[in-house]
């Protein structure tokens, strides 16, 4: 603390998948004794740009150490380069796994975007799916984007059709609009056998979407990032897998080795994969269990 | 002399730091009309926002049948029977002369939940209101206030006030805009009002009308009441004087008269 | 007759309606987009930003905005999660506290509206991140989490969640709406008011109508509404979300003007709103029935609106010039 | 007879179904003063929105100089010297006294790309141009319109019209919100101007004012050119029929004359 | 002197500005805040809000908005990166092109919004959604994304993205863009004609001014502005984004409106709308800078704004009643 905070720039709160990274944050922090800032955006409709500034503004604080997810690599790496020339210690999390090599990084915590995305039409593609949808409730956001381009590159692969869907850019928080806009697609393209959302929130919308067209069972859905619903879902046989990235770890270990590299000069040798965990019939019981008991540790309670 | 209706005693209207009205004193009495007389910018429009409670005086004591009273807004004047007729303070261009006509006194019908604005009456009594006043061209509750002539709107609101006038009327040059015939008009249903017991303030710059309706005249010059007196103790010529800020008319009148 | 309708606020939207809708018909056969299903697919969609449009429609009227409805339905929604899934309540006591805070934050957006002068817009955009600040805030103190499972009683499932095939209640609760909308605005003295105050504040103050509580009712009856599709969506989705709702900040206003309000206030009528949102529910959910690229899906929207609305304008001027 | 300056030949305005102006045809003369008068909703006003090129004609020709002219807009008009004070389409409240003055005409000083517009001489202008009219509480050209009084605001634009009416000046009801005196210094002004060789529309409601300055009158009845004569050939009496539209006076103003 | 300056529009956006800017300085101590690398931070976070918030402002004033300001951004951006990185493209051409971009969008909804005399708020609204879906799906066919690098000479880094320290040169832009738009309100002929458009249509119609014309001329300036935003942008982060500058869309209005511009139009200044820019870069930036638990993060914005813009009124109103 002599030589200044560590700052963390990461997502934006009003995702429940940041408010998980962040109780990572927020309990190793306690744990290690360490002081930090949580630094986000609060309007989530100019991240691409704000998220280069927020960093631009946290290296000219001169962090003793800087913690950051590399959402928008083209104006953050550049950044980071800088920041890491100028001898802070910088430790990437949740995105930007093929970059922190190159930037000066001491390591990586996450995951790939595209690998989750790709092991998704994997399972999908092996499950029979032959024509994918890939839900995106968020265009324009890159690394969102990454996982739809992982999920089509792997339904190709094994010779699959997919289908990739946007909504417009004021629905992204509508469960309703989601619905019938999955709804319409289903409608239109009756040959769709397999959805993939981006999100736990649509994933719920496509739930009720099939089930409205009248095809529960005969269209296997599956999401990124989970929620207690999803997590029902998956019990009750509606939802076929969430994808984990544990965003808890992402926080907690970045915080962890932030600390040691700080006082020990310990760190990772390679990069840590927090994801993606598949949660499917088979181990969901566990987690709904521990969603239950310690809320915000693995997502949406 | 009866009890006045309406009296003003030492009041002040300033509006930053401009003084629009200074130490005014006047008496509204029941039953007479009280012509309010001054030049351009004398303060006119603002004494009479003070007494119909869209203004609150800076400064000063206004008493209503007897008692000090403050009007919290223009709804509380209008309920204990004030009605007025602003000059800039105009009508809702968008909506039907019949919901303009009874705004902020809407008549009702049916019971709750059901109740609901009596249109039909609005429309019937707004139409006959101004039709008493010689137009014949607005012959519909429903048409649009904002598509009708300046004389027409103008009508509008005269009418509005005098039907809902019931002790008091004021009335800021409602006659400025009018036909000689609507004008005369007018004129003559003020003297109705009059002669129910209504106390009613009127501000013209027309000496003609203000003579041949007056009962008593107030002139403000520069926000103070520079005179007030009586029916019939002035002579014409001074009244003019009075009216044009206590400056001499002769010159400029032999002026008009000359090409008269 | 004919003429008489041509000449109200709602004429262009009912036009603009029937065309999209027609188009839409056209351009997906065999999609089911005309079917029961399709149709109740487009009106839940509709009701949800219809509910809270109407009086964010009447504000409008009566010269004022509410940009704090996004946040309100996701404070809602919180409340409903927190309360019966963090701390076990009952849903129905949840139910009121969370129509209380919607209602209180009217009255907080009215108030300061009124007292202050302040441009509405500005006010209610510092309310809106107030309220979502808040609701986040304490989210995460109490249980960590900006989004939690909500927890509904069977009565409170049907009066918010009942579906008969695919329609929602929450339609009913739009022509509930929309129906007591109606009779305030065209029926009621206090419609007469709001009028009033849209169309001339100075001109209704002097006439005595009591504005500042015209516009103070307003302010709650848009968070009341708010707070009601909070509800709505809550226990239909069995989850608050600090998020939800955020789209109807501009939604809400879009809808409303399409439906033939006046955006500088005076003027408009329910009717109008509702087709509005109408048109607006036809559109976001029948462009995907077309199977079209969803690549361009907002350009498509952004040539669908402009087409409604120009419609609708060459409608209204039709009616105004055969009169 | 001198070539009119302005000619309408059989002029119609409709507005949707209401017919404001029907067959109208008028001149008007350099160095002459037309009084138009007529009773509310006649259809004045709307004829000199035709003139001024704020409405477009539904049919018919206007003729400008001796040619048929379309004015697009009112910009084109002012170009072409004619300046008009409307009844309804007042000032900018917000704007001040000198820039309202010289909208759309505005005085520039220094040169591109420093060109500015001259405020200290248009404020200086506007304000000694209203003083002309005898009003003494408008010193600075900064105030705000909108802090004006009802009268203050009409000489404004009066004396507006005044220095930018090369040719020709409409004024539509210029003098009702006046105080005698600056009414009378309107009249007065106009006088000049018509010294100058301006062709002058003048519409008022006050019967005097139109006798003491007309030299021609045409009249509006229900939007048709009811009567059109030169001073001095029709009684004061017949004149006040023809304005009230047509209808007869003479009980009306028995009944003032009454109490007079 | 200081009378003078009191009643000025400006005069509120200028204390508030006062007043934040001590706030914070006060309550970061040691955190560098007001330092020099501190005071760039917050300038370059303004600075591009500031370019485009003045010709908005502008457009306000006269009585229009412009919601495509966003698209426009976000297109210009994608402009340079698919010309540069896809055809490999030199990079000054395509600035042209992009700045060409945005001035027809804007001359498109200057027509759109004169000629059939709808809502600008709605024509704009159109536009912004055609705008950003015709670059989404443009940019997906070419490219297969939605955002991409850019490759800039260093003649155009130097212009648009040139550092000093840790100052942008956008900076230097907004402050050409502020001199450029206080000329033209302030002091030219236009700028009465933009207060009259605004302050009374009619009347400035009446009394000669081109009103359409002006309108027309300033959306085609807002239209510019925006696309330089994206250019700087663009060229700074190395990267076109269909979705750079959605922010703006709302955040432009609320500096306008908190810089003491009507948003009824008729009534404002360019310095009242730096400084209202200002204020927002402070408050947003600075909040960081105190280690406040972020999750109350926007809780505070909301409160700030609210005191700040109370802070205007108050000053405003003393004004006022001082003279
Ligand atoms: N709201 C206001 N703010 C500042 N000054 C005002 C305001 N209202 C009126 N004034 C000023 O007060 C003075 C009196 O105005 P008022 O409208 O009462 O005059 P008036 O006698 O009605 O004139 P007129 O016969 O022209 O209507 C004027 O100089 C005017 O500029
Ligand atoms: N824009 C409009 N739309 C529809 N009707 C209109 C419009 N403007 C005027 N009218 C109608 O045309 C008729 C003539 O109006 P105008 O304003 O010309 O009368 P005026 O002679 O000036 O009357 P006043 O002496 O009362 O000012 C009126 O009946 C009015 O309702
Ligand atoms: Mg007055
Ligand atoms: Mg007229």
């Amino acid at each position: 603390n002599e030589e200044g905070p560590i700052l963390v720039v990461s997502g934006p709160l009003s995702w429940p998948f940041f408010a998980a990274v962040k109780k990572g944050f927020d309990d190793a922090a306690e744990i290690f004794e360490v002081d930090y800032q949580y630094i986000a955006v609060t309007d989530t409709s100019n991240m691409t740009s704000d998220y280069p500034r927020l960093l631009q503004q946290a290296i000219s604080r001169e962090p003793r150490m800087l913690l950051v997810g590399e959402f928008f690599p083209d104006g953050m790496d550049p950044l980071i380069k800088e920041a890491t020339a100028a001898g802070i210690p910088v430790l990437i999390h949740n995105s930007g796994q093929t970059l922190w090599e190159g930037n000066g990084s001491i390591g990586f915590v996450g995951e790939d975007p595209y690998q989750m995305g790709y092991k998704a039409g994997q399972i999908q593609a092996e499950a029979g799916v032959t024509t994918g949808l890939c839900f995106n409730q968020v265009p324009g956001n890159p690394t969102v984007e990454e996982r739809c381009n992982g999920y089509v590159a792997a339904m190709k692969e094994a010779g699959k059709e997919t289908v990739y869907q946007t909504i417009g850019t004021g629905d992204a928080t509508n469960p309703q609009a989601m619905t019938q806009a999955i709804k319409g697609s289903l409608q239109a393209n009756p040959q769709i056998d397999g959805i993939y959302t981006l999100n736990a929130v649509p994933a719920m919308s496509a739930l009720r979407a099939v089930d409205e067209v009248g095809r529960k069972g005969e269209i296997m859905v599956g999401t990124a990032d989970l929620s207690n619903e999803a997590l029902l879902a998956i019990k009750n046989g509606d939802l076929a897998f969430a994808m984990d990235q544990q965003p808890y770890l992402q926080g907690f270990m970045s915080i962890q080795i932030a600390h040691q590299y700080l006082n020990y000069g310990l760190h990772p040798i390679g990069h840590v994969k927090t994801g993606p965990l598949v949660i499917d019939s088979s181990n969901v019981e566990e987690t709904l269990k521990v969603n239950k008991e310690h809320a915000g540790v693995r997502g949406a309670s | 002399m009866s009890q006045p209706l309406m009296e003003l005693r030492d009041v002040d209207k300033f509006f930053g730091s401009t003084k629009a009205l200074k130490h005014v004193s006047m008496q509204v009495e029941p039953g007479k009309i009280l012509c309010l007389l001054g030049d351009n910018g004398a303060g006119k429009s603002t004494l009479i926002k003070v007494l119909s409670g869209y203004h609150q005086p800076t400064s000063g004591t206004l008493m209503f049948e007897g008692r000090p009273t403050k009007f919290a807004s223009p709804r509380e004047a209008r309920q204990r029977g004030i009605a007025t007729v602003h000059q800039d303070v105009g009508s809702i261009p968008l909506m039907s002369v019949g919901r303009n006509f009874f705004l902020g006194a809407e008549p009702a019908t049916g019971r709750w939940p059901f109740k609901s604005i009596d249109t039909r009456l609005a429309n019937e009594v707004a139409v006959e209101q101004m039709q008493k006043f010689g137009l014949t061209r607005v012959t519909s509750g429903d048409q649009l206030v904002g598509t009708m002539s300046g004389g027409e709107r103008q009508v509008l609101a005269i009418g509005r006030a005098m039907y809902f006038g019931a002790k008091m009327l004021i009335l800021d040059e409602p006659t400025s805009a009018l036909g000689v015939k609507e004008a005369a008009m007018v004129l003559k249903m003020m003297r109705i009002a009059r002669q129910n017991g209504a106390g009613i303030v009127f501000i013209t710059h027309n000496a003609r009308h203000a003579m041949s309706v007056g009962d008593t005249f107030v002139v403000l010059i520069q926000g103070e009441v520079a005179a007030s007196f009586k029916r019939g103790e002035k002579s014409r010529e001074e009244v003019l004087n009075l009216m044009a800020g206590g400056e001499d008319m002769s010159e400029l009148e032999d002026d008009l008269e000359q090409i008269d | 007759m004919l003429r008489n309708f041509m000449k109200r606020p709602e004429a262009g939207a009912f036009a603009a309606f029937v065309i999209t809708y027609l188009f839409f018909a056209l351009a997906t056969p065999g999609t089911g987009f005309v079917s029961v299903n399709g149709t109740a697919g487009w009106l839940n969609l509709a009701a949800e930003l219809g509910i809270v449009a109407i009086p964010v429609g009447l504000l409008m009227i009566s010269g004022e905005f509410d940009l704090s409805i996004g946040s309100t339905v996701g404070a809602s929604s919180m409340i409903l999660a927190l309360g019966t899934n963090q701390y076990g309540l009952p849903v129905w006591p949840m139910v009121f506290l969370a129509l209380a805070a919607g209602a209180a934050i009217g009255l907080a957006n009215g108030l300061a509206v009124v007292k202050t002068k302040l441009p509405s817009f500005i006010v209610t955009l510092a309310t809106n991140f107030i309220v979502i600040g808040a609701t986040m805030g304490i989210s995460r103190l109490i249980a960590n989490v900006t989004s939690s499972s909500i927890v509904a009683s069977d009565s409170a499932k049907f009066v918010f969640a009942a579906r008969w095939g695919q329609a929602n209640i929450s339609i009913l609760w739009w022509l509930l709406v929309a129906f007591i909308g109606y009779r305030i605005l065209s029926r009621s003295i206090f419609g007469n008011w709001i009028y009033a105050t849209g169309g001339n504040l100075d001109a209704a103050r002097g006439a005595g109508v009591p504005v500042q509580r015209v516009k103070i009712s307003l302010f709650i009856a848009t968070g009341l509404a708010a707070a009601l599709v909070g509800i709505l969506q809550g226990v239909q989705w069995n989850s608050g979300n600090a998020t939800y709702g955020m789209g109807f900040v501009f939604q809400a206003p879009i809808v409303v003007v399409i439906g033939g309000v006046l955006l500088t206030g005076g003027y408009g009528s329910v009717t109008g709103i509702v087709l509005g949102t109408a048109l607006f529910g036809v559109i976001s959910s029948g462009i995907f029935y077309t199977g079209w690229n969803t690549d361009w899906i907002q350009l498509f929207l952004g040539l669908l609106l402009a087409a409604a609305v120009l419609a609708n304008n060459y409608v209204r001027r039709l009616a105004l010039s055969s009169k």
